[in-house]
């Protein structure tokens, strides 16, 4: 259906909720209002939609039943996203009002629970991670690198070198954000490609190594789902040079209990508690890009700490003068450190061990049916297996059909399932990421890969029907002229207002 | 075999697990990773807690735990300074709970349509409250906000300096003061001293053509309306600077918009617009401008544009992708990720369901409180009211310094007493020692004044 | 989609759930076991399906996005059940673990919060039906009307003469429950038809009074949405005879503040928490029909009742020894009664006379826009307008395309929303009820009747389509010889397998 | 116009309302109900409390009344008789939360298909829960299933008489007899004083041909396993009676389901299966029967059946919808209406995570804890588990009268400690003064037993 954008439900004079009157007789509202500066008083009300509450409620209903989400499909095409099982359990948990009603400022007295829950959380980490100091301050994975960097600028600023060190080195397979954040963070970064199987190129990395090299931002295993198995040769060149190396551990799925940041002699990492410990990623946050970091980079984390003592019991320690400052407005999203303290204590060490087991043995029974799939191909064929996810292509589909991975993601909306290309820039042609994590079983497998498999049979036997979907979906074909031209692009319903009338007539 | 199954993973089960390596054509699964080398190999088991398998023990665990929390639900909370106890009507949770949303992510515009729809809506809703063009999806929240709002005027103006003035929310310029470093730089513009308001002789001073952006924040910390905004608009716009509005967005049904007052960027946090205080986890920022190139293409944040298809429905997808990290790595404005997108959706519900007259209400009963709060306290022997002479909105500077108590050992007693006491200013502001921030919100009620005030007559007694 | 038969995706071993192992070990599992009759021991597990926690929220998901409701559509196609919105704050508030983890039997001191719920909303009913005394027990309708049966019979067993007054009158139009239900307490039912405009008929009802009868259960307005104007000459005529009078007040929504049980001479009723009184119907319970009584007959009322005084606080007064016994187990569906207390007491009397208003001024909108499709009529088409419903007639539209109101509802289910024929039996020829409660917008009755006049149309101009019809619902059409015959029949899953093997093929 | 608009009542819109009344032709909505006679109006406005027209109001009020309750939760509690404080895991609440199902009523298998489908699987869960071929859509509660299962036994039997042993849960009793009256006439059968199981004696004597069905409850009010259950239902076909068996279902991973000595018609409550106690209104009745006509067709319940469709789906329906009061008022078996039709959508969601290994682990982890509890208890002056020696299963009787103190007196003293204790017997069966019927689930913990243990070592040392 073509559900009408909220405006066009509005009535004027409905109601969804009342608002409570004053509160008492001794001050009118009237009298209140009449003491602010008039000059400052908004002269004509805000114009939102005017709906009742049951009207209101079934738009926004019918909005998310044309959603999908985990709960709703096989959600595997989501590759480096670590789309996995959320538990209704920890929903309950995190949403409770015991936490929901927090103010942020009460007295630590007062939060006694919730402080708790963050220093067991770091302690969990003590042993997942092999570091000794976290904070969960950062909103999500890219804010985690933001973090990164900051500490980073902040010890070599302790070091006095913070002019000097300014340059940061990733890799081409590592997250877009390992190198766009620290440009953020005035760095010029230079990424490392790689080599013909697949690995970032180590002559490269020693060449780009320098004294101005402030740290390393490296994911592992990489977007390819291929796990550096030079690592330590990495970190042992940069850290004779004293640079920092930072482990981009978004893609930690795979290895729990395995290897971690500390056998790879990484200095800090940061981990997605939304993605990899089972918080729900909500249409894209709130999230937690948790940080971790050898106690010796204690001084320059960010503020506030949650630490532990006999007299004080838990508490929020501000007391770091070099600290690179904060990341996130108060403790971060506390809710989300919840769900995944509860995911972890669900599973315990053998049971996170148990997820990597399984995400390894889903991504290579998907890749053994998807290599099988008429027109697919895997990046660096010559690697395999992977570890928790996998690069394909569909570079032959292109070449034998002019069907590619777009068109691909087009049709299998029609599944009633979810597909994402890869992020950009497409270095492997056509690509797709397909990260089967634990929680898909392998019926969800198979039938998932037959989707697959079902497109690339139509792309060579019906394109008419290629060129047709989506026609079961929620939408069909949008003109996608409309999101780059200033002239043409409409971000709100008011200028689109004010660049249409009726249906997209120009005025 | 017993080989423990867990019910979220499906194929711990040992025989689906031999069947699946059976059809990769390896023994074990240990195969798969068998290129990790040894040296790199964790050298036992994790030591972890014993785990709660039973669903039952894991939430008799973490219940216990929270448990322990106070919440500002079970005592009386006069708390605010950037965190508002609003009460977030049903059917924001019942949205923001729905699967669907929950559960989703990065979903594209044939399959997750819903999402894209929910948020367009999101920023229009912003756009109308802010009285402008254009809104982002949500960013982490007010502090990442006004330094992405800092940086985009800073490449707008091609300067690299903003001034900031210091009765800011120190929390947010924190956050402010990392983002921006090392690229723009902060001035600090004094407050006056008298009215609480920014100097403009101070900021007169310091407005350069050096200066990219002048941040005002509306109410300010102290809670006082900015009521010169324009004219600050209009000596920054003088000097070829631009002027960006940090706004509670809930006061905005009663007070006038950023725009009204000469801002070119409007910013903040949306925390009080239906969202859970989440001990400070309920927050999410956003940025809006008006419908021109010089700013749209300075947003780092997605942008979801409305357009047509084929069978002429409302289609949605990104405005302008390559601006973005995601599109482009090393070439994008800033960087956006995984922010706060669920938040958005709560807070369109909130306004949708609030409407104009909701906001306008909401602004009223909070104004109205607080003038009810100051009238109550008003014969609270050492306590004054009149450190500023700035008009408040729905959180006011209550000056304890007469009484010869310091604002800690006061909000000690005030918690004995099952009351959260309001922000102590000294802390940030030691030239405030002995100022208390005190908010109201809508949830406020006369029992609750009336609890504080007598209160604070045997306190200070 | 057609979603599988959750034993279909059984895997064996899986699981959605653990449950906690021992206490403690002072007892072993085994040896506990060991302990029971060996012989009570079952020897095969119950062939329940095997599921883990994802791949069972995703098929339930699934179940439920195949299901419409009140959220989901404009429910006004189930005449004479008064579909209204169903509150969010409610449910959240009667969902709380405050009440939900309460156990019935605990001492009532710490059950003061919910025993104070149950009274206050007996005090709100005072005003509401002007009676006197409530019981809340009941879990519906239907078991409202069976509480007044008992009553009726615990009346005449006290007066001594249960085995005289053994006949029981009700109307045609009235629920089927007034009918049904006093047959099951050992009675004979009369039913009273209608005149020729469609009141009951009065002096067949004069015809059937006699000292044999114990009492009358009178729906009104009935379920034509006609007000029966002469209802005080009926309860006069019994009350002349010593009759008990019981109304049936599930049709109360267009009624509420204007008049009630008391002003038309009854002696109880029953009135739905779940339908007029916002608490929402959960594909069919859990539910709640109050029962209400003048004073006189509280001693033959269910126990226990919910009583209050300043020694005990609130309690539970068993002390009714001519009770009628009890209704239900414990005291009632207590969140049903915590959603009708907030709803009222979230309008007050002036909402709750707005309500009526609105449901009736609803009504007669949409039947005027109903009148004006082609093939519809209404039924006792003198009679307008009507109160807050009305039973309308697609006889005209079977006459002319040989479609009736199964075939519209086929349709309908392509319009993604709802429509109910009526109750049977159908002395209105190819009847449909519609009752828009006060909970639709003008946008919405709009929107409805859109629906009817299209398929209407579609009845006159496309009857391939509407054969057709459902094309874009959950399912297709369904083969109705399999409800029947005792050997096509499957009501299990088990059944199923026993009957048929694959796709019904039969074994 | 300054007329108040209501948030649940779109059209209490004073200008929507006159455009609709103009449409329909009437000048007020007065005229629309004109024919109501003044002498049966209502003579002034209703007097009712002042509302909460904010939500926020409504929430505290409600909030706080219901925050009087001390649950279960909070205590330690060792209360079942008939209903237990089971766990009930998360994915139960969700589905029975989802609105879909929620706010659905009657919908038709054509767009409510998910309504249907989700009930034929509880139906098909249940069946093999109790190894029968049919189950019905919930009834009310495990009282009325009584009712109903008896019904159907004199229905089909064509005798009036029903056996009812003494050991059954009183309050299901009394809305048996309820609910029998007067068609339906009851005899009762003693149970035997030593084991506590019912007395094959007193039944022997009781049956007659003129015996429709004997009952049996297992386990029994007492908690004891009615291990003579085949023989009972030997004794009753014998006499051309039918055995029905009112089980408690979660009991049965564990123990031997009623068709397997002998059960005729199984019956009973599905509270224990998912559902929260609800202060009692966690309630919801199953029948269950072999798929044989002379039982199918004396349901008075819905019966949700499959069938093909057009397409090859799974599609569902009424089974012998004639049957119903629904389809035929005067001629029906009983009646059927609103029912409780969203906890067999939640018990279902509940059979189907527990799995059959779940079941049988909860049955482990209930007689596990009640073995240890009774050992736990062993050493307390004047308390005796010897009453009866019949084997218990989830509770058990615990005998004080050694004590000299009343079970009130001990209740009252054990929640001054925060403990709810078990039920009184006396209160129904005074030959069982001073005894108390003392309950497990799988959430009682080892703490929990020690708490009680220590309690009761206390109050009647």
């Amino acid at each position: 259906w073509n559900e009408p954008i909220i405006y066009e439900i509005s009535e004027p004079g409905a109601r969804a909720v009342l608002v409570p009157g004053p509160c008492c007789e001794c001050t009118s509202a009237e009298e209140a209002v009449a003491s602010l500066p008039s000059a400052m008083l908004r002269k004509e009300s805000p114009k939102l939609p005017e709906v009742a509450q049951l009207q209101l409620v079934r738009h926004y209903n019918h909005l998310s039943q044309e959603n999908i989400g985990v709960d709703g499909n096989i959600d595997i095409g989501q590759g480096t996203c670590t789309m996995k099982y959320n538990p209704k359990v920890n929903e309950r948990l995190a949403g409770d009002a015991k936490l929901s009603e927090m103010h942020p400022l009460q007295p630590e007295g007062t939060a006694q629970g919730i402080l708790e829950l963050f220093y067991r959380t770091g302690e969990l980490f003590k042993e997942i991670s092999g570091l000794d100091v976290f904070s969960m301050q950062p909103g999500g994975g890219s804010h985690g690198v933001l973090a990164l960097a900051s500490i980073v600028r902040a010890y070599w600023r302790d070091m006095g070198e913070e002019n000097k060190r300014d340059e940061i080195i990733t890799t081409l397979f590592s997250h877009p954000a390992d190198c766009a954040v620290p440009i953020v963070k005035g760095y010029k970064v230079t990424i490392i490609q790689p080599d013909a199987e697949g690995y970032p190129d180590i002559e490269a990395f020693k060449a780009a190594v320098s004294d101005h090299t402030a740290a390393i931002f490296f994911t592992n295993p990489e977007d390819t789902g291929i796990f550096n198995v030079r690592i330590k040769e990495f970190t042992r060149i940069a850290h004779e040079r004293g640079i920092l190396c930072c482990y981009d551990q978004a893609n930690a799925n795979g290895l729990l209990g395995v290897t971690r940041t500390v056998e790879a002699d990484f200095d800090m990492s940061f981990f997605n508690l939304h993605k990899t410990f089972g918080a729900p990623h909500g249409c894209g946050g709130p999230a937690t890009g948790m940080v971790a970091a050898k106690k010796e980079l204690r001084p320059y984390m960010p503020v506030p700490l949650v630490e532990h003592s006999p007299e004080k019991g838990y508490y929020l320690d501000f007391d770091l003068p070099k600290s690179c400052g904060k990341i996130k407005s108060f403790w971060g999203i506390a809710p989300v450190v919840v769900k995944a303290y509860s995911w972890i204590m669900s599973l315990g060490a053998e049971g996170l061990r148990e997820v990597s087991r399984v995400a390894v043995l889903n991504n290579n029974y998907c890749m053994k049916k998807i290599l099988a799939i008429r027109g697919a191909s895997i990046s660096f064929p010559n690697h395999r297996p992977r570890v928790e996810q996998a690069r394909y292509s569909w570079q032959k589909l292109k070449e034998d059909t002019g069907f590619g991975t777009a068109d691909v993601q087009r049709c299998v909306a029609d599944f009633g399932t979810h597909y994402w290309s890869s992020h950009e820039p497409w270095v492997i042609p056509e690509p797709f990421t397909i990260e089967p994590s634990e929680s898909y079983s392998k019926q969800d497998l198979d039938d998932y890969t037959a989707v697959l498999a079902e497109i690339a049979r139509m792309c060579y036997e019906e394109p008419e029907a290629v060129r047709r979907a989506p026609v079961n979906s929620t939408v069909h074909h949008i003109d996608h002229d409309y999101f780059d031209d200033p002239a043409k692009y409409a971000i709100t319903w008011r200028a689109y207002n004010k660049k249409y009338k009726g249906y997209f007539e120009p005025r | 075999m017993s080989k423990k199954v867990y019910p979220y993973i499906p194929n711990s089960e040992a025989s689906v697990q031999a069947e699946m390596l059976k059809f990769i054509g390896v023994d074990s699964i240990e195969e798969l990773i068998a290129d990790i080398p040894e040296d790199m190999r964790m050298k036992r088991a994790m030591k972890l807690p014993e785990p709660f398998c039973d669903e039952a023990g894991l939430a008799r665990h973490v219940g216990a735990m929270l448990g322990k929390n106070k919440t500002a639900r079970e005592l009386v909370c006069f708390l605010g300074a950037g965190c508002y106890n609003r009460y977030v009507p049903a059917v924001v949770d019942e949205v923001a709970g729905r699967s669907e949303f929950l559960t989703a992510y990065a979903g594209e515009p044939y399959e997750d349509h819903g999402r894209f729809q929910a948020m367009f809506e999101y920023q229009s809703m912003m756009a109308e409250l802010l009285d402008m063009d254009v809104c982002n999806v949500p960013s982490y929240d007010g502090g990442q906000a006004v330094g992405t709002a800092l940086r985009m005027a800073a490449r707008i103006a091609r300067r690299k300096k903003a001034l900031v003035p210091r009765n800011v929310n120190p929390d947010t310029l924190a956050v402010l003061r990392t983002y921006l470093q090392p690229d723009v730089e902060i001035t600090y513009v004094d407050y006056n001293s008298k009215t609480g308001r920014i100097c403009l002789d101070s900021l007169k001073e310091k407005l350069t053509e050096e200066v990219a952006a002048v941040l005002v924040m509306n109410p300010n910390f102290f809670g006082i309306i900015e009521e010169k905004a324009q004219e600050i608009a209009d000596m920054a716009h003088a000097k070829g600077a631009l002027m960006v509005a940090y706004v509670e967005p809930s006061t905005l049904g009663l007070l006038a918009p950023p725009s009204q007052y000469g801002a070119d960027i409007a910013c903040g946090d949306i925390q009080a617009l239906g969202l859970h205080m989440n001990y400070g986890g309920g927050v999410a920022g956003f940025i809006a401008t008006k419908d021109e190139p010089r700013f749209v293409d300075e947003y780092p944040s997605r942008l979801f544009g409305i357009a047509p298809t084929s069978e002429k429905e409302w289609g949605f997808g990104d405005v302008l992708w390559e601006r973005t990290s995601f599109a482009n790595r090393d070439g994008a404005k800033e960087f956006v990720g995984t922010h706060a997108a669920l938040w958005g959706i709560a807070a369109g519900v909130y306004l949708a369901a609030m409407g104009p007259q909701g906001m306008r209400e909401l602004g009223e009963a909070v104004v109205q409180r607080l003038g009810c709060l100051k009238k109550a306290l008003s014969g609270v022997k050492g306590l004054s009211f009149d450190r500023f002479s700035g008009t408040p909105f729905q959180e006011a500077v209550a000056d304890f310094s007469e009484s010869g108590r310091t604002v800690a050992e006061i909000n000690e007693k005030l918690l004995e007493r099952g009351i959260l006491g309001g922000y102590d200013l000294g802390k940030d502001f030691p030239e405030l020692e002995g100022c208390m921030l005190i908010a109201v919100t809508e949830q406020t009620s006369a029992d609750d004044i009336k609890a504080l005030a007598s209160a604070l007559d045997e306190i200070l007694a």
